[in-house]
């Protein structure tokens, strides 16, 4: 990887991270509701695996903590930010909000919230895949705790079973809310479960992009090759508490302080720094024009949008118009078709 | 125009509807090699090989999502449940995923899959076979939900499902697959919304659907013998419902009957006197009455289930009532 | 007497019905170290330790189903859901196993559990956190469901239905934690069934359950400024329904008005006029109107939310016309 | 084990054999209704993970395939039959018919339709156990199509979770209804899939009962000692359809004539023969007599029984009487306790 992207990926880390903090701030003055799960701390993950997919081509899906998976996936920043705010322009026409963020023209299939849901629709991703032909695969990114769900075995059982091309990535940062992994899985260690559905899997450092890109890069052409699922597994953490009321009394200081020495932006600005492709002034730049850029463009964006038209409420719960082939009227004495 | 089963209309419909179309796939326990259990599939896994006609593991919410998953890329997925029963497993999915995701995506995102299961009491199943789960899908907006009653509206409403951009749910009944009628030979679609009014007459309305509208025109015609004029409206859709067709009716009979296989409690019936309240109260010359199983888990015994279903006598008895002559 | 908020009376009841009765235990996502999304177990882990307050993973039906089979070898299992659209993935150990257990085994096994949930839309949640389930328990023959209005039912209606033979769904919601409320300082239990004439008046009846009892308290208040007395009933059970309460209500007040959080359709507004017009149609000076949240996936917008949902005024509305004053 | 113990297992697979084809010709002559799953051919695996287990002591669950294993449980046999014939002195009191057999005084707790829900109802009858402190274990009898349910992979990671003490037998017979295990499974062996919970696992010949009692004996020991769960897979063959209307076509003539061929009941026969524990006539003697049993005294008391009154219909929903501490009537004003 050449230095320039490897610039540009620090910068996309930061960005990710400037664009979680702000949300913060935006929750903060209650000009975004509902439930908001960020994703700071983890961006080696999202940013790593997705730099080595084919960018709206292969289908990604994940759960509620999606913003930072659909950004990179292509998702324009401001949407993301509008939808947080609610507002029409929002990724989701505002209906969505934070945990169900969709951009389809970037095959960024949406945010769930409810935990496991995502495990059978990915692999229905990967099976229209398998079934046009394509090479595309899809990717279905989820946390330790939703391993859990009857969803993880159903599916990857079918997966395997068919062989169909989806790569499931574990994103364990060693908690479901304030449940420790050791308390709700009988093995910690996630990627072993695959093996129960002869899935090859692996684990690795989550921290580290590069160590991150490299295990997707061989899990991704595993995929694509037509060899059926992969299941790789992230050791990463979450700086901030679950959503926004959650205090992280569960976590011990020590822990946390152990995991935010091991920040993914401060360990691949120093590597980039050690290798002499950015400075501490190129690096404080760059900061200062993701601030500058998430302000003026970004938070603007939603701050200044419209909110959706109460009289819409009812738009998008069935196809509209109704097609009359298949819908009716129907017409008393006479047949369709 | 041809006679047949309820199962080969229905098995005539995914035929047609995956030649036409490649992004058509069935998938579901047992209806590949085995032909599924009520034949609706039977001959396609040999015609269209494994790909398209898939036999899945007893995983129901999964294989759900799966067709779900599949259907956001482009695919016509036909999902199978074999029972009624079996789909509280995949309520999730269906409930919390199919309904919702177009909303949920500000429209961007949909879900165009077809779930084809039987609800319904059937000789001796008992409890856990024998639900009747129509109420729980016809509550969920962003689902499409038909209750075919014979084998035109099995064949034809399939094949709309199948090219509607919504999700569907195709309530079937296990006691219907082997009734017989007629289907033209040629390729008809039949409309995913729209009450039916299949019998005319001016002093009571009938109402049912799926299954019930059978009971109901058994009923009008001993109503006749006995001089009274029913009309039978058969629902056909539960989702959304045809208020119109109801209120039309009810205005010119002034008196309602529903009957439904189904426990009574929160189930369509309810709705349906709902909408008459809502659409034509004052054109009622008596209170509509519900015609309903009794509301207990489905026993096994035989003389128990079939004190716990409603019957043609039943529906007799209320109409008698509703008319004044009880 | 002692004022206290909803989470705390339900706390309470944990803590009394734990220490009276080793078998009782408590069992959801993180309920235990953790204390409870909404504090309803806070402080129990630490007293009664791992072995009675049980933190799951999150394997909703199959923590559910351990509930149950725990349930019919001697325990009292308090079962935590954490929102209501979780709980469609425990339907099938709900409603295929502990509802019909005791009927399909004649009697000679029981599933004696509860299981407590949240429903409702509160502050944006979106569609798949605002599910308003009540409806699919309350169709559901072999289950007792409440909904708790106060802090007083909440905890005694919690504390019988740990002791109830039954399986017992308990419907909270979102909005209602922070609630306060008296609740006696003895020991006090609730009964499971009956509803609740919680204001007398003569013109309407107002019925709701749950959060919709405040909207309709809230509109006797404003009608009340507006000349018309409106009677607030609070269903309190919805499975099985008290009609004789409805019925002494509607013949008191010749008109109504059901108010409910949930989409109409198959709601439980839908079975409160069928009771009715089973009961007492001849008794009604107009048509029973349903206030309800519109029938779509909750939106996340917050004017579209509110949009969604039904408010104090629309109560006041609806009952306006059914005086005819609208 | 002596030969008096060895002549009653013979005996009891003789028993449960015929109880299985005198209810297959009952169901003939419409006397039996709804599905009926014969158990013929798979009688080593209930009879022989049974005679180790604690008889009404241990709690016992399973499928809808159930008659055996409630008689094996103490379930009178004429009971059994009776609920086949939907009677009131059936063993569910005519409710349930073949595939809910209850007996709850013998700790049998049940047969369920829905594949997979036994999974977490044995487990929940292993915490109750464990909390009272008492030696009892659950043993949960399951399909091999039963494995791919979500339930089976959230209750093994629970009942490992929590070491319960619970026995999950796998009667593997190669097929769910008409669909072949390499058909539905990624992984073929089940014992294999357990491995994924941290459970010990095995698998066995389903059909020497002598083979089934040494794997049953060790693994109930395993977990009566406290250890947490254990996972047995039996290999096994159903000898008929899955339920009546199964013309088995799904599976090769050879197939079967080799799984005839080890039929259980062959097996454990020509065992005690070679021992000199029982002669040909022993033998024929014993079948006389089990069929003898099964029409005077089974048959003839199902046939004999009276129906459940249809009044009665709504008996067993909710408990009778509903005790009006818990459940009202509201007095209004008043405060129960
Ligand atoms: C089916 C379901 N059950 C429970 C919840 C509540 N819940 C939301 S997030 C969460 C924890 C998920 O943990 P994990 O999968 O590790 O993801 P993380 O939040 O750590 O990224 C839970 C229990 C839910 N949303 N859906
Ligand atoms: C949840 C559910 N899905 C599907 C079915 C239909 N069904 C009944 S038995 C069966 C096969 C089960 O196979 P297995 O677990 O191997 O048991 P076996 O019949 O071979 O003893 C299926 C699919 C059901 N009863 N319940
Ligand atoms: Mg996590
Ligand atoms: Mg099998």
């Amino acid at each position: 990887m050449n230095s320039s992207d490897r610039k540009r990926l620090l910068r996309e880390m930061i960005f990710f991270r400037r664009f979680e903090e702000r949300s913060f701030e935006a929750y903060m003055e209650r000009k975004i509701g509902g439930f908001l799960h960020l994703y700071s701390g983890q961006e080696a993950v999202a940013t790593g695996v997705l730099e080595m997919a084919r960018r709206g081509h292969d289908y990604v899906i994940t759960g509620y903590r999606d913003h930072v998976h659909a950004m990179k996936c292509g998702a324009p920043a401001r949407e993301v930010m509008a939808e947080l705010y609610g507002k029409v322009t929002g990724s989701s026409r505002g209906r969505g909000g934070s945990m169900h963020i969709f951009d389809p023209s970037v095959h960024f299939m949406g945010g769930y919230a409810l935990v496991g849901q995502p495990f059978p629709l990915a692999a229905g991703l990967a099976l229209a895949c398998k079934h046009k032909g394509t090479d595309q695969i899809a990717i279905c990114f989820l946390g330790d705790g939703a391993n859990n769900q009857g969803t993880f075995h159903e599916t990857l059982n079918m997966a395997s079973l068919w062989k169909l091309p989806v790569l499931f990535v574990c994103e364990n940062n060693l908690y479901a809310i304030g449940t420790r992994i050791d308390r709700s899985s009988a093995v910690i260690d996630q990627y072993k479960r695959a093996t129960a559905y002869n899935i090859p899997s692996s684990q690795h450092d989550g921290q580290d992009i590069d160590v991150v890109m490299a295990a997707a890069r061989e899990a991704i052409d595993h995929v694509r090759s037509g060899a059926g699922p992969y299941f790789v597994e992230f050791m990463t953490y979450r700086q901030r508490g679950h959503s926004m009321s959650d205090s992280n009394a569960y976590r011990s200081k020590d822990e946390e302080r152990e995991w935010l020495a091991r920040d993914p932006i401060t360990i691949y600005s120093e590597r980039l720094k050690t290798e002499g492709v950015m400075s501490d002034d190129d690096i404080a730049e760059m900061e200062k024009a993701v601030l500058e850029e998430i302000e003026t463009d970004v938070v603007r964006f939603a701050e200044e949008s419209p909110e959706p038209r109460v009289e819409d409420l009812n738009q998008y719960c069935l196809e509209e118009p109704p097609d009359p082939r298949w819908i009716g009227p129907l017409v008393p004495g006479e047949r369709h078709g | 125009m041809a006679e047949m089963a309820y199962w080969e209309a229905i098995r005539r419909a995914h035929d047609e509807e995956l030649a036409n179309d490649p992004m058509v796939i069935a998938m579901g326990e047992d209806i590949g090699v085995a032909g599924g259990t009520y034949k609706a599939t039977s001959g396609l896994y040999q015609k269209y090989g494994a790909a398209r006609i898939i036999d899945t593991p007893i995983s129901e919410n999964s294989y759900t999502g799966i067709g779900i998953g599949a259907s956001m890329a482009g695919m016509r997925p036909i999902i199978e449940i074999m029972s009624i029963n079996f789909a509280l497993l995949a309520l999730d999915t269906l409930i919390n995923a199919a309904a919702k995701i177009r909303y949920m995506s500000g429209g961007r995102a949909s879900c165009p899959i077809v779930m084809r299961t039987p609800g319904g009491t059937a000789h001796q199943l008992a409890a856990q076979h024998s639900a009747r789960l129509a109420r729980m899908f016809m509550s969920t907006p962003g689902l499409r939900v038909v209750t075919p009653r014979n084998p035109l509206d099995a064949y034809g409403m399939l094949k709309s499902a199948v090219r509607c951009n919504d999700p569907v749910i195709i309530i079937e009944h296990e006691s219907m697959y082997n009734m017989r009628g007629e289907v033209p030979d040629n390729e008809v679609f039949r409309p995913l919304e729209g009450a039916e009014i299949v019998r005319a007459g001016s002093d009571v309305t009938l109402i049912g659907y799926n299954y019930s509208v059978h009971l109901c025109l058994s009923a009008a015609d001993k109503l006749s013998a006995m001089g009274v004029s029913a009309e039978v409206l058969d629902l056909r859709a539960l989702r959304p419902i045809d208020r119109d067709t109801i209120r039309r009716s009810v205005e010119k009979t002034h008196n309602v009957v529903i009957a439904e296989e189904d426990e009574a409690t929160v189930g369509v019936g309810a709705e349906i006197i709902s909408v008459i309240v809502e659409e034509c109260f004052f054109a009622l010359d008596s209170q509509p009455v519900r015609v309903h199983a009794a509301d207990v888990p489905v026993p096994y015994n035989r003389s128990l289930e079939k004190a716990a279903i409603p019957d043609v006598d039943d529906v007799v008895a209320a109409a008698l009532k509703v008319v004044g002559r009880a």
